[in-house]
């Protein structure tokens, strides 16, 4: 089969798969996605706590985060044809200080904004939404819009669809270096030395899309960090809504499946030095650190049982929203990276923006603020 | 490098067989025909079944249908089992009480 | 939706004749003795010994269906016996997944067959 | 959060873990073992049957015994052993987390060695999940640790040790075992543990699988049916079988996740998801070791050895020996794992169809397909032998690393030789004196003592009994052939117990002349053996 087509999507991840399938939907069929690894959403994708959500999130994200859950998720099972679980009922961001309530505000202002309905909600209301809760939280923020859904089937679901259209997938075929031709980026080169090459290259790898943008010139600026999450058995339905916290202790849900779903830490992430980042190796604190944390909001789960934990790295942006962009001095390049962690719930949005930059199109929502460029010296 | 088309092109389209109804995975009642079907579909490896029909994502994480997963598509795919990558191992290794995993001494600092 | 489980409480027990105790083993010897204490299995009072694993004192008093699965509902009892395999799981004092076969019985103690997670046929598991 | 360190941590107080704690313990190192289950041990708990070998492997001790005894020699020498306690991970730095009680523990090792031994493989048939299809290890447990019996009416898959062993074991416990089938057209295990399954009336069907289990709620049947050369059904050779339990013995995998989970570089091999490991032990990260079934499926005897050699590398590696000096010690244990893995079942022997014993006899098609030997092929091996007066009939016939039958005649009557695994020769030129220690040493429960004409047109058969009731001297039942088929009427007229025998007792019976090759077992009048 010819090496050789419109586009080349360099990771098969939530991003990569979305475009690939956006790509397909607007006819373009002729697309490659290479994945890395031996498996379609090895990396975050598969690795995150499934929110769906817009509140607590950057103006600048708000935009295509608001328009994928709008527009995209309530369909996306029924348009992919695989049960993406995604579940509307809200978010609870909670607080047990004053100071906690204090950063709720500002966030939900910010996201007022630009036309979030997010409000604040006190100690009653809370246990009226989520009578689960500990009697410690004393407000919380309250998004009736977000939600949450299933990364895993969401991820394989645009993989599965997006094949089934004609997009070629190739797995464990990791990328090493970009090449141009007569000036534009045209050549994407495996390790093991296979040649691809596309009219347009999308590079949406995770963190790894640093070391792959910079043998063209670009430098990302993102860092790595891991982040841990853990599932406990199935357990009797008890909420829908998904839970996060002022202080960041916790994010989570009840996943359909009847086992809840979280993501904690235990401090030591960002300092966390792994021999070899594709191992994936947890750390032995954080699994009796989430545990604690998550048992300080729902005391209710002190007897579930964890079966198991698992991590993953995070493209954290240096200012916290995600690289979706053309690149001026490398044409035929798109960067869709640095997602922070927010980049499961508005993969589809995103997606789609991305099929649109290939056709050369407006983007459903302005994204110049996601610029690859700016990045801008303190002093 | 595994290219997907080229691959499901060549093991073809899946036929349903008689013990397709069959259980395999017992803690998420993953039956033999949904894997089958699965790899036609293009789910390969043991990690994206996994995260696709829940085998092997039970309470038993996988112990004890591990072994028969990897023998069916090992045949779906026409390859020898030891070329089905099993999946990867994380703790707890038996299902822990969130109560318990809590109480390893550590404390928060606020 | 409507439930699926079997409705008839007698027939879900899925009695069958008392299994054997060993009392006096050829190359065990004689079995040591151990204090009686009584247990509640959906509501019936059965004797058991204490300290014996939940399902050993089940399976003396002939039960071997220990749970029914959330998805087709099929019935389930002990398989591997060491903890690893978890079919055995009942609820055991209103605690559901509670490994029966190395959980030791204690006097009094509430064990239930497990529907999904719940305790109840009619409640659909999630 | 504290983290408290030792030199050596061993995970597993199986055979292996507890052999490597105690080959560290003497040479200084003061090692803790961490096992999740109540009895140390591992599955050493559960095995009631001799095991074979020779002195140094604890030949003809029982499997618990030798657990028990193991225990006792970690404790002499101050091993630390930490029972219920679960390791939940293995995480870098050797660290591990241990739920022990209602909380975690943190610890470091400065070496860590994996013995965990393994889990049971499954197969999957129509009916599989129902209650009453049970894993082999689950019978044993059940009857063994908890004195309740798995079934009434028991069908065994699996003719590979664990299914022969755990089959009689079934039987010692009172338990009717149906049948044995194995879709290998040969038993798999040793043809000793086949042939005391088939004496008591068991019948083997090999080439056959499990079509299905039957049953609403539980099993209540099994039907299976005879596999062609695709290792399908051939349809029309279906048998029924009423039935409250199904056993399955198919074989071992080796729980290997804390290694991976270590990242640890791990091999997909035909014994299983392996470490990458040298013979000593050392898997692919520096300081973890592994050793026993984890490595690689072999019987417990060879995992004591692994264990063995683990410790002594361990002690090298911590600086409590010299790198000579394990050289040295590694090399001893080597020869040890040398003579154990020789004979017909040698790991290199695996799936091969020997034909054809060392000594160049013939192998008995009839024991690899039916279980027992045929009566026409018995007098071909060098044990059975026919002599005036009592006499020591050896129905060993393949060739096994097993040698306490030597040893145990005060009289010389049994040979083996250096080579552990040859078949024992019975002499002529030594004197019998019908004491029974070759009967009762047996591990295999092939030695019978046969006389003939002990009163005119009579003989006596002496063989080895590990059933209750125990008969009574007086009593007449029905004398039973390799094939567990009736032979003739007989009566008992001796029964030995002694405590060096071990609980094998050894039952005489009187049998016509013509019958005493024939006579293996016996069955009284109300029927079958059992315990109570």
């Amino acid at each position: 089969m010819s090496n050789t087509a419109d586009v080349v999507i360099i990771g098969g991840g939530v991003v990569g798969c979305a475009a690939a399938y956006y790509l397909a939907k607007a006819g373009n069929t002729n697309v490659i996605v290479l994945e890395g690894t031996k498996s379609i959403g090895h990396g975050g994708s598969s690795r995150n706590g499934g929110g769906v959500r817009q509140s607590g999130r950057d103006v600048r994200e708000l935009p295509y985060a608001m328009y994928g859950i709008k527009h995209l998720w309530p369909t996306l099972s029924e348009e992919l044809g695989v049960d993406v679980e995604y579940t509307q009922k809200g978010n609870l961001r909670l607080g047990k200080t004053e100071a906690h309530l204090e950063k709720l505000q500002t966030l939900a202002k910010n996201a007022q904004s630009v036309g979030l309905d997010v409000r604040m909600v006190d100690a009653k209301e809370v246990k009226e939404i989520c009578p689960y809760l500990s009697d410690d939280i004393i407000g919380a923020s309250w998004c009736p819009t977000d939600g949450h859904a299933n990364p895993l089937t969401t991820t394989l679901g645009y993989y599965k669809r997006a094949l089934e259209m004609g997009v070629r997938f190739y797995t464990d075929a990791e990328v090493t270096e970009l090449r141009k031709v007569k000036g534009k980026v045209r050549k994407v080169i495996l390790k093991d030395g296979t040649v691809f090459e596309g009219e347009t290259i999308i590079l949406a790898a995770g963190y790894e899309s640093r070391y792959i943008a910079r043998t063209v010139g670009v430098d990302v600026p993102m860092t790595r960090l891991i982040d841990e999450c853990l599932v406990t058995e199935m357990q009797p339905h008890m909420f829908d809504i998904m839970l996060g916290t002022a202080g960041a202790d916790f994010y989570g849900h009840q996943a359909k499946h009847g086992s809840f779903v979280f993501g904690s830490d235990c401090g030591y992430e960002e300092v966390t030095d792994m021999t070899d980042p594709s191992k994936l190796i947890t750390n032995a604190m954080t699994l009796s650190a989430s545990c604690r944390a998550i048992m300080g909001y729902v005391p209710a789960l002190k007897d579930a049982k964890i079966v198991r934990s698992w991590c993953g790295w995070l493209d954290n942006a240096f200012d916290g929203v995600p690289f979706i962009s053309k690149v001026d001095e490398a044409e035929g390049l798109i960067l869709a990276c640095g997602f922070t962690g927010h980049g499961f719930g508005t993969a589809p949005a995103v997606g789609l923006m991305l099929s649109q930059m290939v056709a050369g199109e407006d983007t459903v929502v302005d994204i110049t603020p996601l610029r690859y460029d700016r990045f801008k010296p303190c002093r | 490098m595994m290219d997907i088309q080229e691959k499901l092109k060549e093991i073809g389209p899946y036929v349903e067989a008689e013990d397709d109804g069959m259980l395999v995975c017992r803690c998420e009642e993953v039956t033999k025909g949904e894997i089958r079907k699965a790899v036609h579909e293009g789910i390969f490896t043991i990690e994206e079944l996994r995260r696709y029909l829940r085998s092997g994502m039970g309470l038993c994480q996988g112990q004890t249908c591990g072994k028969l997963v990897k023998g069916i598509v090992a045949r779906e795919l026409g390859v020898a089992p030891s070329e089905v990558e099993p999946a990867s191992s994380r703790a707890p290794m038996r299902p822990i009480e969130m109560e318990i995993l809590a109480e390893d001494g550590g404390v928060a600092h606020e | 939706m409507d439930c699926e489980y079997p409705l008839d409480r007698e027939k879900q027990e899925s009695e069958v004749d008392p299994m054997e105790r060993i009392e006096n083993h050829p190359i065990l010897g004689e079995t040591p003795e151990r204090r009686k204490v009584t247990f509640t299995y959906n509501g019936k009072q059965l004797e058991g010994y204490e300290g014996e694993p939940i399902a050993t004192a089940l399976k003396a008093n002939g039960v071997m269906a220990h749970r029914y699965t959330a998805k087709t509902h099929e019935p389930r009892g002990v398989f591997c016996a060491i903890g690893r395999c978890t079919d055995c799981v009942m609820i055991v004092n209103d605690m559901p997944n509670v490994r029966t076969c190395i959980t030791p019985l204690e006097e009094g103690m509430k064990v239930q067959t497990q529907y999904g997670v719940s305790a109840e046929p009619d409640k659909e598991a999630m | 959060m504290k983290i408290e360190r030792y030199d050596m941590i061993v995970i597993g107080a199986g055979p292996a873990g507890l052999s490597a704690a105690i080959e560290a313990a003497k040479k200084g190192i003061k090692p803790i073992v961490f096992d999740e289950n109540e009895k140390p041990g591992g599955q050493l708990f559960k095995q009631i049957h001799k095991f074979f070998g020779s002195k140094e492997h604890k030949a003809k001790v029982r499997g618990f015994k030798i657990g028990e005894e193991l225990l006792a020699e970690a404790r002499e020498y101050g091993v630390e052993v930490v029972l219920n306690a679960t390791v939940v991970g293995l995480y870098p730095e050797k660290e591990i987390t241990v739920k022990i009680g209602n909380e975690i523990k943190h610890y470091k090792g400065d070496a860590v060695l994996v013995a965990t031994g393994a889990s049971e493989n499954m197969v999957n048939f129509k009916g599989w999940t129902l209650p009453g299809v049970i894993g082999a290890g689950a019978a044993q447990t059940m009857m063994n640790l908890h004195h309740i019996k798995p079934g009434k009416r028991v069908l065994m898959l699996g003719s590979g040790n664990v299914g022969l062993v755990v089959s009689f074991q079934l039987l010692q416990a009172g338990c009717e075992v149906v049948a044995l089938a194995d879709a290998a057209p040969r038993v798999g295990g040793y043809g000793v543990h086949a042939a005391k399954v088939a004496r008591c009336g068991v019948p083997f069907y090999l080439s056959h699988t499990i079509v299905e289990a039957e049953g609403e709620d539980c099993v209540t049947g099994v039907v299976i049916g005879q596999v062609g050369p695709d290792w399908k059904v051939i349809p029309g050779t279906e048998k029924h079988f009423d039935v409250d339990t199904i056993c399955l013995a198919v074989g071992l995998s080796p729980m290997s996740q804390l290694l991976k989970q270590a990242g640890c570089e791990m091999s997909d091999t035909k014994g299983g998801y392996v470490p990458v490991c040298q013979e000593d032990g050392a898997t692919s990260v520096s300081g973890i070791f592994a050793a026993g079934d984890v490595s690689g499926i072999e019987e417990a005897s060879s995992a004591m050895i692994e264990g063995r050699m683990s410790g002594a590398t361990i002690s090298c590696y911590l600086g409590y020996i010299t790198e000579e000096e394990k050289q040295a010690r590694i090399k001893e244990l080597e020869a040890q794992l040398d003579t154990l893995r020789q004979g017909m079942f040698a790991p290199k022997n695996r799936g091969k169809l020997v034909e054809k014993t060392e000594e160049g006899i013939a192998v008995s098609m009839s024991l690899l397909e039916n279980g027992y030997v045929a009566d026409t092929e018995i007098e071909r091996y060098p044990g059975v032998t026919k002599q005036e007066g009592i006499h020591p009939v050896i129905e060993c016939t393949q060739n096994i690393p097993c040698n306490p039958c030597q040893d145990a005649c005060p009289k010389g009557c049994i040979c083996i030789g250096k080579n552990i695994t040859s078949l024992p020769v019975v002499s002529k030129e030594h004197k019998c004196i019908g004491c029974g220690m070759c009967v009762a040493s047996c591990s295999g429960q092939a030695i019978f003592l046969v006389q003939e004409n002990v009163e005119p047109g009579f003989g006596e058969v002496t063989m080895p009994y590990e059933f209750l009731p125990l008969p009574k001297v007086g009593e007449k039942g029905i004398a039973l052939g390799r094939d567990g088929k009736e032979v003739c009427e007989a009566e008992v007229t001796k029964v030995r117990t002694a405590p060096v025998f071990d609980h094998t007792n050894l039952l005489t019976i009187k049998v016509p002349n013509d019958r005493i090759m024939k006579a293996r077992f016996y069955r009284g009048e109300n029927g079958q053996q059992s315990a109570k």
